[in-house]
C-alpha cells in the first residue's frame, strides 16, 4: 500500500461545455491512461468518480449536489484527485469509438493520443455535443442528435447500423448511458465480436481501489474501479450490465 | 518457514474449508463478490455488517489508502434486510453474516432474517466510525454481553468482533464469553485519521475513521495474545494479516483462524496467494501452534 | 506546501527554540546525546524518563526496527538522581525532564530533584509495557489528576503525556487539565507485539511493548484531534512525525508543537532536516494553523 | 525502517577457543563489513552485542549469564540476530591490526580478507590467544602474553613500543580491553598521528540502533552503536574513552 492521500489540485481554467456540462482544468497533469478515472474530492460534499478527458482535465455534468458543487466552482478552488485509478481502454488495431452524452470524457484522450479512426459522439441536442470540434479534427466524426438538430437524427446506434462497417473495427471503446451501451453490445454480440468491444462502465462507488465492494457486479463479482472501469463485451455479455446496478447502500434498483 | 496441514477448519461453531475469512466490510456487499473470494481461496467469508435498516454510509471521501495501510470510513452502508437476496447464490457456502445494530434488540432483529441462510453470525461491536454503533457500545462490557446474549439465542455460531480502541481489550473479550459468544474476533480497525494540509481539513468525510492494514498487524497481534490469556474461547485473528508468515504469527499468538481485509488490496487473489505459501503436504496440524508463544 | 516563520515557541510554559521537541526515551539517557540534538536543530528535548530509583529496564530484545515503525519495551531504564549530573552542561537549555512513577508521591520526589534545574516537566504516565508505571496509572483519571496536582505543585511547567491506548483519550486529558498540567503530550507508545515464529515466543524480552514511528501517525494524529476539542490546555504532538508535512498536519490536528523520536532512526539528523523544509522566511505564524482542521 | 526483527539462525558448530571463549558459527552468512556487530538474541536471557568473527561467526567470552548460555549452546540451538550493525573498519594503507583477548573477533575478518600487514595479539596466557594459527598464515603475526608464555612477556603496548615502527603504518586497527586500546591512542597521540587509529568501542547497548540513547558517549553525544563501534583517534581523544562508562541504568563507572 503506498500513500494514497488525494492530490490536491487547484482548478486553473473552468470550460462550458454545454449548460449542464462543464470541463475544469487543473494545475496538475497526472500520468494517465485514456479511460482511467480518478475519485474527485470536492471538500465538504462527497467524492465521486470522473473520467480523465485529459491529464489535467475532467469534464462533469451536473446530476446532483457533488457534480453541481463541481461546476460552480472558480479558478483558484481547490479539489482532492485520487488517481489515475482503473485499467483504461486498450486500443489494437482500427478504432471506433462511441460516446453519448458525457460519455465522451474518458474517450476523448484516446482521440487526442491519435488511437481512434471513427468516432460516433451523440447527445440529445446539437448545443450538447461535447468537445465535436476537436474531434473533427482528430477523427472521422459522426455526429447523432435525439432531436436531430446535427448529424443522424436518432441515436449513436442509428449510424452504427446504417454508416458502419462494425466488422472492419478491431476495437471498438464505448462510453455513454447504460441503456446505449447495451444495445452496442447487443449489436457486436450479434455480430459475433463481443470481444472487441471495450465498455466504460459505471457504478456506485465509494473506494476506489476494489477494497469495499460497492461497485462490484453479478455474477463474477468483478469490480468496475479496479477490475475496470472498462470491460471488453465478453466479460459482461452474461452480467447484471444492462439490467440492474446497486445503489450507495448496496440495494439493486433497474438501469 | 513452518507450514499448516490442509484441513476442514471448526472455530466457534464454523465449518470453514481453511484458516483464511475474509473480514467483515471488504467486498462483502453483494453475494458476487463474496463468491468471488470463496473460489479464490477463502476458506470462509464474512459479509458486509448489516443493520436495522437500509444505510448509504458516509460522504467520501470514504477510504484513503496510506503506506502499509488504509485508513476508512466507510459508514457501515449496507442494503438491510434485502441483503437476503444477495446470499441465495451462496446457499451453504461458509458465509457468516456480520451483524450491527444501536441496541441488543437491534442486533436480535436482525439475526432472525438470517437464521438457517448464514453458517453464523458475526456481531460487530467495534466499528470505530459510526455514531451509536459499533464500538460506541463495544467499549462498555454490559452491552456487549446483552448484545451476544440476544443473537446467542439463536443456538446459531455467534461471533463476536472487539474493538482495539479500549483500555483492556480482555474485559471486554470476557463480557462477549459470558454472553454465549463461540469465537472472538480481533481487531477491527484502530481509530485513526489524516488530515489533509493543502486543504486544512480532515481527508475523510466522516473527519475520522479506522485504520487497518500491514500498519496495524502488531497491535492486533497483541489484542489477539491478551484474549488468549484472558479468555478461554477460540479467537480469530483479523488486523493487517497478508503473508502466510502473518497467518502463522498470529496463530503462535492465539488464534485460530484469521480474517483478512486490507491485503486485497496490493493483491486481489491474496487468498490464494497465502494459500499457496501456507499449506503443505508436511505441514503441520494448526491446533499445534495456536498459542504457542504463551509457553 | 505551506511553511512556518521562525520563531520563539511558547508551549504550557517552556520556551522553545522552535516547533521540534526531541521525545522522552530517544536519546535521552545523556546530557551529551541531549546537546547533540539541540545542536542538530531540536527546538527543545524532553529527557528519558526518570523514576525514584535506578532502574536497568527489561531484558532484551529490547527493541526491534519494523517498517515504518519500530516496536521496544525497554523497561525505563534510567540513573535515578544521579541523571542530575548529566544536566549539568545543559544549564540555560529548553530541556524538560520526564518522570515516571508509581503514585503521586514518587512523582513529587522525582520532580523536586530537577527544580530549578529542568525548563520544565513531563509527566509519563502512559509508558505501555512498565508494570505499575506509565499506562498502568495513565489510564485512572484519578491517578492522572493526583499525580499531576503533586508536580504542579512545583509552580513550574508541566506537561502530561498521555496513552493511546485508552477507551477516550479526552477523560485523560481532563483529569491531566483539571490536575494543573500547563500542557498535554500525545501520544506514548501504541500497545504492540511481534512474534518470532522460528522461535516460538515473543521477540521483546518483555513480550510486548509499544509502536512508535510512521505508522502509528494516524492514529497519533487523532488523538491530538480528539484531545483539542475535550480539552483547552495546549498540546504537543508526538507519534511518527517524520517530516515538515507531518509537522504541518499535527498542528492542523491541533498541536502548537511536536515531539519527534523513532525518525532519528532513519535520519539521525532528522531535527535539522525538518526545520530546513518547515520554516522559511516568508513562512505563516503557527498559530494561524493550530488546529485549523477542526473549523 | 525497513523490517530488522531477528533473523533467526541455527548453530551448525561450536569450536573451543579458549577455556572461556567459543566461536559460534551459523547456517547463515551475513553480508558484513568487517568491524561489524550483530544483536545476538539468546532466548529468554537477553539480547547482546557481538562482532561477527566472520560473516557466519561470532566468537564469545563467558562474562555473565547471556554468554554463559551463549558458550553452552549446542549445534542445532537457534538463537536470534539482528545486524550486521555499525560502520565497520575502513582500512587504508598499510595496516597493523592489534588485539587483546577476544577483542581479536572483529579484527580476524580484517586480516582473513587480507587487510593487515601486521597483527599484535595479546592474551593473559598461551592458552587464551584466538586464532593465532590462523592469523600466523595470513599476517605479519606478534604475539604478547601477559605471562611471558607466548611471544612478548607483557603488553601489546611492549609490542608497541618495542617491535613497531608506528609511523609506517597508515590505519592502525584496535580492539580490546579500554584500558589496553587508551594506551594504544595514547601512543598514536604523541606520535601525532591520532587519526590513523580505528577503534572498536564497547559500550552498553540496548536497540544497537542509535535510538535508545544508552551507548552515547561524552562530550558529544556520538552513539557506539550507530556513529560507531569504529572510531578514529581523533573522534575519542577528548572524550570519555578510557575514564567512563554507563552501565545499563545510564549511571557512570569507571572503566
Ligand atoms: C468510472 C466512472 C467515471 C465517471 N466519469 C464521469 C465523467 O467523466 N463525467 C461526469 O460528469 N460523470 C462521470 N461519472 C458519473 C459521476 O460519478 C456521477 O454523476 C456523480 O457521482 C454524481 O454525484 P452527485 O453528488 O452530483 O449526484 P448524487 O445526487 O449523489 O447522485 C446522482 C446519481 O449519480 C450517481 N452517483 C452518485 N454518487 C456516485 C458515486 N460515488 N459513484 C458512482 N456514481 C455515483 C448515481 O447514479 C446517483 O444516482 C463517472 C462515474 C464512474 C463510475
Ligand atoms: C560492539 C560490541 C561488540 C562486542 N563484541 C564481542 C565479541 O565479539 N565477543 C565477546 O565475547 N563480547 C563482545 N562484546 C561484549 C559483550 O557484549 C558482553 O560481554 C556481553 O554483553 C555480556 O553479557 P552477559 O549477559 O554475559 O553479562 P552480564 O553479566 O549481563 O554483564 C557483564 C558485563 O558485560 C557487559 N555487558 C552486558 N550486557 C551488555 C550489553 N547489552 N551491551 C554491552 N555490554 C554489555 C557489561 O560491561 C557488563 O558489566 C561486545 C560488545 C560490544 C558493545
Ligand atoms: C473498507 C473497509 C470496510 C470495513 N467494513 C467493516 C464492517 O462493515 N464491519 C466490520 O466488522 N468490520 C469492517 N471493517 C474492518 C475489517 O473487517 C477488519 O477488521 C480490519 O480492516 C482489519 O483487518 P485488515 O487489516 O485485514 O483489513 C472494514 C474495513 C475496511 C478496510
Ligand atoms: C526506544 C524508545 C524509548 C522510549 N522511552 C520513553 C520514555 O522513557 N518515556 C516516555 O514518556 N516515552 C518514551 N518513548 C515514547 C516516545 O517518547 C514517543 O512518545 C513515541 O515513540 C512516539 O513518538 P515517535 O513515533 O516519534 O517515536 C520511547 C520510545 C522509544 C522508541
Ligand atoms: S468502489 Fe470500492 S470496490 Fe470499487
Ligand atoms: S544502543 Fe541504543 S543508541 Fe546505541
Amino acid at each position: 500500500m503506498s500513500d494514497g492521500m488525494p492530490v490536491v489540485v487547484t482548478v486553473v481554467e473552468v470550460m462550458d461545455e454545454t449548460p449542464t456540462v462543464k470541463t475544469l482544468r487543473f494545475d496538475r497533469k497526472f500520468t494517465i491512461l485514456p479511460g482511467q478515472f480518478c475519485m474527485v474530492w470536492v471538500p465538504g460534499i462527497d467524492e465521486v468518480p470522473m473520467g480523465f478527458s485529459s491529464p489535467d482535465m475532467i469534464t462533469v455534468q451536473r446530476v446532483g449536489e457533488a457534480t453541481q458543487a463541481l461546476i460552480s466552482l472558480s479558478i483558484g478552488s481547490k479539489i482532492g484527485i485520487r488517481g489515475p485509478l482503473g485499467n483504461g481502454f486498450s486500443p489494437q488495431g482500427r478504432v471506433l469509438a462511441i460516446a453519448g452524452g458525457v460519455g465522451v470524457a474518458p474517450l476523448y484522450p484516446l482521440a487526442v493520443n491519435g488511437s481512434v479512426d471513427t468516432f460516433i459522439l451523440g447527445a440529445r441536442t446539437e448545443a450538447e455535443l461535447i468537445f465535436a470540434d476537436s474531434l473533427m479534427d482528430l477523427t472521422d466524426l459522426k455526429i447523432a442528435t435525439d432531436d436531430g438538430t446535427a448529424g443522424h437524427h436518432g441515436f449513436v446506434t442509428g449510424v452504427l447500423d446504417e454508416q458502419i462497417d462494425l466488422l472492419s473495427y478491431d476495437t471498438i471503446c464505448v462510453c455513454g448511458p447504460e441503456m446505449m451501451m447495451k444495445g452496442i453490445l447487443n449489436r457486436l454480440s450479434d455480430a459475433g465480436i463481443a470481444d472487441r468491444g471495450q465498455f466504460s462502465l459505471h457504478r456506485y462507488m465509494k473506494c476506489g481501489v476494489g477494497v469495499c465492494g460497492s461497485c462490484a457486479m453479478d455474477p463474477d463479482g468483478l469490480c468496475v474501479c479496479r477490475d475496470g472501469p472498462v470491460f471488453t463485451g465478453d466479460q459482461i455479455i452474461n452480467s447484471e450490465f444492462g439490467s440492474y446496478a446497486r445503489d450507495a447502500s448496496g440495494q439493486r434498483k433497474r438501469v | 518457514m513452518i507450514t499448516l496441514q490442509k484441513e476442514l477448519v471448526h472455530v466457534g461453531g464454523v465449518t470453514l474449508d481453511n484458516h483464511l475469512i475474509l473480514a467483515a466490510g471488504v467486498l462483502g456487499t453483494t453475494g458476487a463478490s463474496l463468491f468471488r473470494m470463496l473460489r479464490q481461496g477463502a476458506g470462509g467469508v464474512v459479509t458486509k455488517s448489516i443493520g436495522p435498516n437500509p444505510k448509504e454510509g458516509h460522504a467520501g471521501p470514504c477510504l484513503v489508502p496510506l503506506e502499509r495501510g488504509l485508513l476508512n470510513a466507510m459508514g457501515l452502508p449496507n442494503p438491510s434486510k434485502n441483503f437476503l437476496q444477495e446470499l441465495e447464490p451462496l446457499a451453504g457456502k461458509p458465509v457468516v453474516v456480520s451483524i450491527f445494530g444501536g441496541k441488543p434488540d437491534e442486533f436480535r432483529t436482525v439475526a432472525s432474517w438470517f437464521e438457517g441462510v448464514a453458517a453464523g453470525y458475526e456481531l460487530n461491536l467495534s466499528c470505530p466510525h459510526a455514531e451509536g454503533y459499533g464500538a460506541a457500545i463495544g467499549s462498555d462490557p454490559a452491552m456487549v454481553r446483552a448484545c451476544t446474549e440476544e443473537v446467542a439465542a439463536f443456538g446459531m455460531p455467534t461471533w463476536v468482533k472487539l474493538t482495539p480502541n479500549v483500555t483492556d481489550i480482555g474485559t471486554i473479550g470476557r463480557a462477549a464469553e459470558e454472553g454465549g459468544a463461540t469465537a472472538l474476533v480481533a481487531i477491527n480497525t484502530v481509530r485513526a485519521m489524516r488530515i489533509a494540509i493543502d486543504l486544512r481539513r480532515p481527508v475523510l468525510g466522516n473527519r475520522f475513521g479506522g485504520l487497518s492494514g500491514a500498519m496495524i498487524f502488531p497491535i492486533a497481534l497483541r489484542c489477539v495474545y491478551d484474549l488468549y490469556e484472558a479468555c478461554s474461547i477460540p479467537i480469530i485473528g483479523c488486523g493487517g494479516v497478508s503473508s502466510a508468515a502473518d497467518v502463522i504469527e498470529m496463530m503462535m499468538a492465539g488464534a485460530s483462524a484469521v480474517q483478512i481485509g486490507s491485503a486485497v488490496y496490493d493483491d486481489s487473489s491474496v487468498f490464494g496467494s497465502i494459500a499457496d505459501v501456507l499449506y503443505s503436504t508436511d505441514g503441520v496440524s494448526a491446533s499445534g501452534i495456536v498459542g504457542c508463544a504463551h509457553e
